[in-house]
């Protein structure tokens, strides 16, 4: 076993374990941080398999973006002395039951099915590439892109807006 | 056939005239509004002067050619080439070409001098000169073009400035009427003008000889043959179609009828016109054509006959109008039915002799008659003038000079004109006696009502009324000087055509022969004495006219009432009405073709319309019934699906939790199901 | 350049764009903006002209995608030397009419859009070659016409439009199922009509007869010909000037247009056995009862209508002659109809704009007031009435030459209206513009700069097509020869 | 040596997490966290893939892409949780079943 696997495991256990935690928490808070744990394990896993860009991002986006943005939330629809009560669950046995259900038929597949795959070749700077990828090959999907996250944006404040709404 | 010797100015002749029309026409109002009416006038009449230039060049390098080979040629561009078609704008002279575009270039310019003076008070005077322009350029189109298309051009063109100066004075409905009239009785004869060129056209190219243009049909007429067109010659049909167009621009009967309305025009525009050039283009048609109507002897003696009887007929209805002009107009189509006899007795040369004597006496004639009118301030009634030869000599005399030209009393040139249609309808092949006698009685009709228009215009008391008599005097010298000279032409024009049997060469029978070379010449074993002893009938048939004339108009021996009584009236009355050939082909065509029209816009708002409505309408019905059954029927059907509907939505609405947990558990489980469902 | 016949297609529908976008209280920005997008095409007309080749009778400037291939569809277009004429027309007549329309106050944005929409859509049916592109375009056409007529139109303009439109439509619905049934007869299934020239000889001659029946019926509609005549008339009355002048200008000429493109070139044997009858006898017929049916009229614009159809008339009987003068004469008139009937209508348009009646007994002496106008107007009628030397006289010639050589009787029946032309038009002239002045109209002002530019241009093309017609013979010369060369020997 | 099945595990594991999070909880803002583990998930697949199996850049563009539908969705989610939280109150799923037929 090398160093390397072991770094592997470890990230992956930390994403599994924080994933977990996002699950099973009680408190919504603690689920809030617990994602963080998810969202940069995954990050890490991404730099394994070579994709640092994807990584960067998922650091900047997740962690630096849309959990801040739910942490805000949490904290702006719950006192914080409701915290215990705030993350009841229902329905825990169907939901093991479904749960269970489409894990086993995914592990199934994933563990049957013999996936074509070639030697990963030396770990490269994707940045660049990507860049160009974007501004060539994929631009109108880019521009797409840009074209929904404006009208997110805008949908957003529109739906947020106290006024609009008390009409 | 030898190329004709080409040259490059016969374009302009035409081209001078339309280019000082296009001027006047488009800036002459603003023109004569800065500047005044005599840069109009320079405007017009300086083109027309050098177009009688040009053409003097022209009869002058023609005759430097040998007699054969007269024909000048000036291709300018070709202006339709369509499968076998090709016309070319290109214009040609050859001799009778030219005796007409002296004609034209000579007696209009005269008469562009004259409108000077007779129009000058006139507030559109730039709009008259434009349009006296345009009629030259299209009248000399008409005379030089090298094709029947092109000169059909120039025949419409003239058609149109005749329309437009008909109606120069169009406030007055009668005006414009008499116009729309002249343009459409024009039209009908056009309609077999263009049937007949249609035909030729077909007939050439079937023996292999597709043109329009006049050389090479004369080189190559003699396909036609024996060419049949639905049993009858072609030549004859041909002929017969073409001579429709001629009787609609000559006014022969049957389409003489807009030839007196015409006269609503001003007076220079009746003697250019409607007396000097344009009504000449029918003659010029078929003289231009002789060489295929020689072939057609039906279509001649038609001719002939057509032409005596105008003659007869139009100086009938001369000797009873009392409207100075109207006298003068049948005269013209009698003087025309002249032309056309000589034609119909293939004695075209003739035909063109009177042609060119009658352009210069009648335009004389009706200038002095405009002279009279301008004087008397558009009075026209013969019964309202009188001694008039007090007051304006130069006017008599040049008109006196005109009249004994146009009754035929030698010297003058219309003796000589005259005569030797008579001689050729009587002797000719085609010709006879019964032709002769009818031509006979209307020289002798002609010379009694042109002596009695002098004698009640200028001698005897005066009617005038005192108004017009203080300010009653000879007319200005733009006005008289060409009075003279058209006088003067009228009096020794006659020398170029002296015949034989007098003496003379008969120079222009010669000259024009090239043009003429199909009609062969037959009659020559008839003796100089029978020449001689018709000559003196139609001299004398000339003076029983004047004689009775001055007898009824002057020292009122027999009383004038004579003709009014006769036969009980009847044909005075007859004459007076033109007899009733106006009211009868308004009865017949007009208002047949306006029950006609009528019917098809009635057919169009009650069939047609109707048919699209009642269609319309059964589909409205059809839908109304099909409407009870949607009810009763369909709706029925939709109102059960519509309540079982709701009864399945009450009952399924209660799935409708409103709970996202269950809705996730229903979305899983779905793909749980398909997924499981693929495995398997 | 590339592909000016789609730019011709395109430029105007980005013009409608922008129009779609400016604030719809800028009249005059609307206009312009209109104006200008009429100019390029009328540019690359010119151009088109100048780099035609005229020796050429096959199409040229062809632009071939792929459409939707699993149909067959593509997107062609292409011009021949009948349909460059066309085109030209249109290019024209789009532009002018645009000045023509610049009185129009009453939604003025909408208007100008749906006329640009238009605009691109006839091009687009003198372009196509794929037959779903050239229905589309056919379509696509009705729908902006309706709306100009049925909004910006007279008093009973919803009864005209409606009745237009359902004409229309009937005609369409035997086009699309006449198009349906060349698609399944061709093998492989195509919608390509030069394909369908090339394999015109696999269609069996009952279905030929079937289709020429379907296809004649819709396009004889729009010619339009006797009986399917009578929405012309209503529909012109209560018409807009600009959308009259396109009306007969451009929209009569689509009937002739798409018999030449599909019954002539692509079911011959049937246009050979049919002509006679269906053609040159209605087209006989059509000239001398317009011709009546415009003498009985006391509305200026209905009298002109009813002329367009005698006019159209003599379109028909040129191309039923099958000589090359015949059918040539036949596409020259419609180009020559179209310059003429626009400036008839043009003309009548400024009429009422100052009197706002068009009863030709309710004027008098017109001349007096408006010298220059009716010198106009004089230009006009006597075109119309075919006078030598102006343009209409070439082709009227050219058609009643040809059809004398088949069929003399019907040349003699065409010819005749000669004469009914000539006593209507002078007949009105008289009522309208000369004797006495009608007091009412001593004030009338003359006609303005503006709509002297619009008729100009036309009156040059009247004169010098008139004295020198050539440019436009040389353009369908070669094209109608090789399309005569199919059909003429089967008769 | 780590292969595909590793992530591909991982990636389950995540997977199922975020699903039973998404099935369980009452609270919207616990929903909305549990879709973002579903999307993780799968963007170790996707990322894993283009390492394993073709080796170019496809997987990484999408991964990206899904980063940023997540942010997206992730913005107008919390709005409309918050909009949900100032009209109700609260931001318990089951107490906000308006929509029940």
């Amino acid at each position: 076993m090398q160093l390397s696997d072991l770094v592997f495991f470890a990230i992956a256990g930390l994403t599994v374990l924080s994933a977990a935690g996002v699950a099973f928490s009680r408190n919504i808070v603690y689920a809030a941080f617990s994602l963080m744990g998810t969202f940069m394990g995954a990050a890490g896993l991404y730099v394994f398999l070579a994709a640092d860009f994807v990584a960067v991002v998922q650091v900047l986006i997740y962690v630096g973006g849309i959990l801040v943005l739910m942490v805000f939330a949490v904290m702006l629809t719950h006192r914080i002395e409701d915290v215990q009560i705030s993350n009841r669950t229902v329905g825990l046995a169907p939901a093991l039951l479904v749960v269970a259900g489409i894990a086993g038929i995914m592990g199934y597949a994933v563990l049957t099915t013999a996936w074509p795959v070639i030697e990963p070749g030396a770990a490269v700077a994707t940045t660049a590439d990507i860049g160009n990828l974007f501004l060539q090959e994929y631009l109108l999907p880019f521009e797409f892109a840009s074209v929904v996250l404006l009208a997110a944006l805008i949908g957003a404040v529109a739906v947020s807006r106290k006024e609009l709404r008390s009409e | 056939m030898d190329e004709p010797t080409s040259v490059a100015y016969l374009r302009w002749i035409p081209l001078l005239p339309l280019l000082g029309a296009a001027l006047n026409g488009v800036a002459g109002a603003p023109l004569q509004r800065r500047f005044g009416k005599g840069v109009v006038t320079a405007i017009a009449c300086l083109p027309v002067a050098a177009a009688f230039l040009l053409a003097c060049r022209a009869f002058n390098d023609l005759l430097a050619l040998p007699a054969a080979e007269r024909l000048l040629l000036d291709r300018v561009w070709t202006w339709i080439d369509v499968g076998a078609l090709r016309v070319d704008a290109a214009f040609a002279i050859d001799p009778l070409a030219a005796v007409m575009a002296l004609v034209v270039t000579g007696v209009g310019g005269l008469i562009h001098v004259y409108s000077a003076g007779y129009m000058h008070d006139e507030p559109s005077y730039w709009r008259y000169f434009a349009l006296l322009n345009l009629f030259t350029a299209m009248m000399l189109i008409l005379v030089l073009a090298d094709n029947l298309l092109l000169l059909f051009v120039g025949w419409e063109g003239v058609g149109l400035c005749s329309y437009a100066l008909i109606g120069f004075w169009y406030a007055n409905h009668d005006n414009a009427t008499a116009g729309s009239k002249a343009f459409i009785v024009n039209r009908i004869g056009d309609f077999g003008f263009t049937l007949g060129m249609f035909l030729l056209f077909w007939t050439m190219s079937a023996a292999g000889h597709p043109t329009l243009a006049f050389r090479e049909l004369g080189a190559n007429a003699h396909v036609l043959a024996d060419a049949t067109f639905l049993g009858w010659g072609a030549a004859t049909v041909i002929t017969a179609l073409m001579f429709v167009g001629a009787t609609g621009k000559s006014a022969q009967i049957p389409l003489y009828v807009w030839l007196p309305d015409a006269m609503a025009g001003p007076t220079p525009v009746s003697a250019l016109i409607h007396a000097a050039t344009m009504v000449t283009a029918g003659v010029y048609l078929i003289a231009r054509l002789d060489f295929l109507f020689v072939m057609a002897p039906a279509t001649l003696a038609v001719i002939a006959w057509v032409g005596a009887l105008t003659a007869l007929l139009a100086a009938t209805i001369g000797t009873v109008q009392t409207d100075i002009k109207k006298v003068l107009a049948y005269s013209t189509i009698s003087q025309l039915g002249y032309m056309v006899l000589a034609l119909g007795v293939a004695a075209p040369a003739a035909a063109v002799f009177h042609l060119m004597t009658h352009a210069f006496f009648k335009a004389c004639l009706f200038l002095g008659a405009g002279s009279v009118i301008f004087a008397l301030h558009h009075e026209q009634d013969l019964r309202r003038m009188g001694g008039l030869r007090a007051w304006m000599p130069v006017t008599y005399g040049t008109f006196l000079v005109s009249t004994l030209a146009i009754a035929g009393f030698p010297p003058f040139s219309g003796f000589f004109s005259k005569d030797e249609i008579l001689w050729k309808a009587f002797s000719s092949e085609q010709g006879g006696v019964a032709l002769w006698f009818v031509g006979w009685l209307a020289a002798g009709l002609t010379a009694f009502y042109m002596f009695r228009l002098v004698f009640l215009a200028f001698h005897g008391d005066s009617r005038i009324d005192a108004q017009a008599r203080r300010h009653l005097a000879e007319s200005p010298a733009s006005m008289t000087v060409p009075l003279v000279v058209l006088a003067a032409f009228a009096v020794v024009a006659g020398f170029v055509g002296v015949p034989a049997a007098l003496g003379g060469s008969n120079r222009i029978e010669h000259w024009l022969a090239p043009a003429f070379a199909a009609t062969t010449e037959h009659g020559a074993h008839h003796s100089a004495a029978l020449e001689y002893g018709l000559m003196a009938l139609s001299v004398g048939a000339g003076l029983a006219g004047l004689a009775l004339a001055h007898a009824m108009y002057v020292t009122g021996r027999v009383s004038a009432d004579l003709f009014a009584r006769f036969g009980g009236g009847v044909p005075y009355r007859l004459a007076t009405n033109k007899y009733y050939v106006d009211e009868i082909y308004q009865a017949v065509f007009v208002a047949g073709v306006l029950r006609l029209s009528r019917l098809g816009a009635a057919f169009d708002a009650r069939v047609v319309d109707a048919a699209v409505n009642g269609v319309a309408a059964v589909v409205r019905g059809v839908s109304r019934a099909n409407g009870g059954f949607d009810r009763i029927v369909v709706d029925g059907f939709v109102d059960r699906v519509a309540d079982a509907t709701l009864l399945a939505g009450g009952v399924l609405r209660r799935l409708q939790t409103g709970s996202i947990n269950l809705y996730l558990y229903a979305i899983v489980a779905g793909v749980v199901v398909v997924m499981i469902a693929k495995l398997l | 350049m590339e592909s000016p016949l789609s730019l011709m297609v395109a430029i105007p529908l980005v013009g409608m764009l922008l129009v779609l976008v400016l604030p719809s209280a800028a009249h005059n920005l609307i206009r312009w903006t209109a104006a200008a997008a009429t100019v390029p095409p009328l540019l690359l007309a010119g151009w088109l002209f100048a780099n035609f080749d005229r020796t050429e009778a096959g199409f040229q400037f062809v632009e071939r995608y792929a459409w939707i291939p699993d149909f067959g569809i593509q997107y062609i277009v292409g011009i021949d030397g009948v349909s460059i004429t066309m085109v030209l027309l249109t290019a024209l007549l789009s532009f002018l009419c645009v000045f023509a329309s610049w009185g129009i106050d009453k939604g003025v944005k909408g208007y100008f859009a749906l006329f640009l929409l238009l605009d691109a859509a006839m091009v687009g049916v003198f372009v196509a070659l794929d037959f779903v592109l050239f229905f589309l375009f056919w379509e696509l056409m009705l729908l902006p016409m309706y709306f100009l007529i049925g909004v910006w139109g007279g008093p009973r303009r919803e009864y005209a439009a409606i009745k237009f439109f359902l004409y229309t439509m009937a005609g369409s619905v035997l086009i699309l199922l006449g198009i349906l049934a060349l698609y399944f007869a061709t093998d492989p299934h195509t919608f390509d009509m030069t394909v369908m020239i090339a394999s015109r000889d696999q269609y069996p001659a009952t279905l030929q007869y079937v289709l020429w029946l379907a296809f004649f019926i819709g396009f004889a509609i729009k010619i339009p010909a006797f009986p399917f005549h009578t929405w012309l008339p209503d529909a012109h009355v209560e018409a807009p000037t600009a959308i009259s002048v396109i009306l007969a200008g451009v929209l009569l000429k689509m009937g002739t247009y798409g018999i030449l493109r599909v019954n002539f070139a692509i079911l011959p044997e049937a246009t050979a056995e049919l002509a006679y009858t269906l053609l040159g006898a209605l087209g006989a017929f059509n000239i001398v009862y317009g011709a009546l049916c415009a003498m009985a009229q006391t509305d200026l614009k209905k009298l002109v209508a009813y002329s367009s159809i005698s006019h159209m008339g003599y379109v028909m009987l040129g191309m039923a002659s099958f000589t090359q003068q015949g059918i040539d004469g036949a596409v020259l008139q419609m180009f020559n109809h179209g310059t003429v009937t626009a400036m008839l209508f043009l003309l009548v348009g400024v009429l009422y704009d100052r009197a706002h009646h068009r009863e030709i007994y309710g004027f008098g002496g017109i001349a007096a007031v408006m010298p220059v106008y009716t010198g106009f107007v004089a230009l006009a009628f006597f075109a119309a009435l075919g006078l030598p030397g102006l343009s209409a006289f070439i082709s009227e010639v050219l058609v009643l030459l040809g059809a004398w050589q088949r069929y003399p009787g019907l040349a003699a029946i065409g010819a005749s209206a000669v004469i009914l032309t000539a006593g209507y038009m002078l007949w009105t002239l008289q009522r309208v513009f000369l004797g006495p002045l009608n007091e009412r109209y001593a004030g009338l002002p003359e006609i303005s700069p503006r709509e002297v530019f619009t008729l100009a241009p036309l009156a040059v093309l009247v004169i010098g097509l008139g004295v020198y017609p050539q440019p436009v013979l040389d353009l369908i010369d070669t094209t109608l020869a090789q399309l005569n060369a199919a059909i003429a020997p089967l008769l | 040596m780590i292969g595909l099945t590793h992530y591909l595990i991982v990636s389950l594991v995540v997977f199922a997490l975020g699903l039973f999070c998404v099935l369980t909880r009452r609270n919207a803002i616990g929903i909305l966290m549990g879709v973002e583990l579903i999307l993780n998930s799968a963007n170790i697949n996707y990322l894993a893939f283009a390492r394993f199996g073709s080796g170019n850049y496809d997987g990484q563009i999408f991964a990206i892409f899904v980063i940023m539908l997540a942010a997206a969705e992730a913005v107008v989610g919390l709005a409309i949780v918050l909009g949900i939280y100032q009209t109700f109150r609260t931001i318990d799923v089951s107490a906000t079943e308006t929509l029940r037929g």
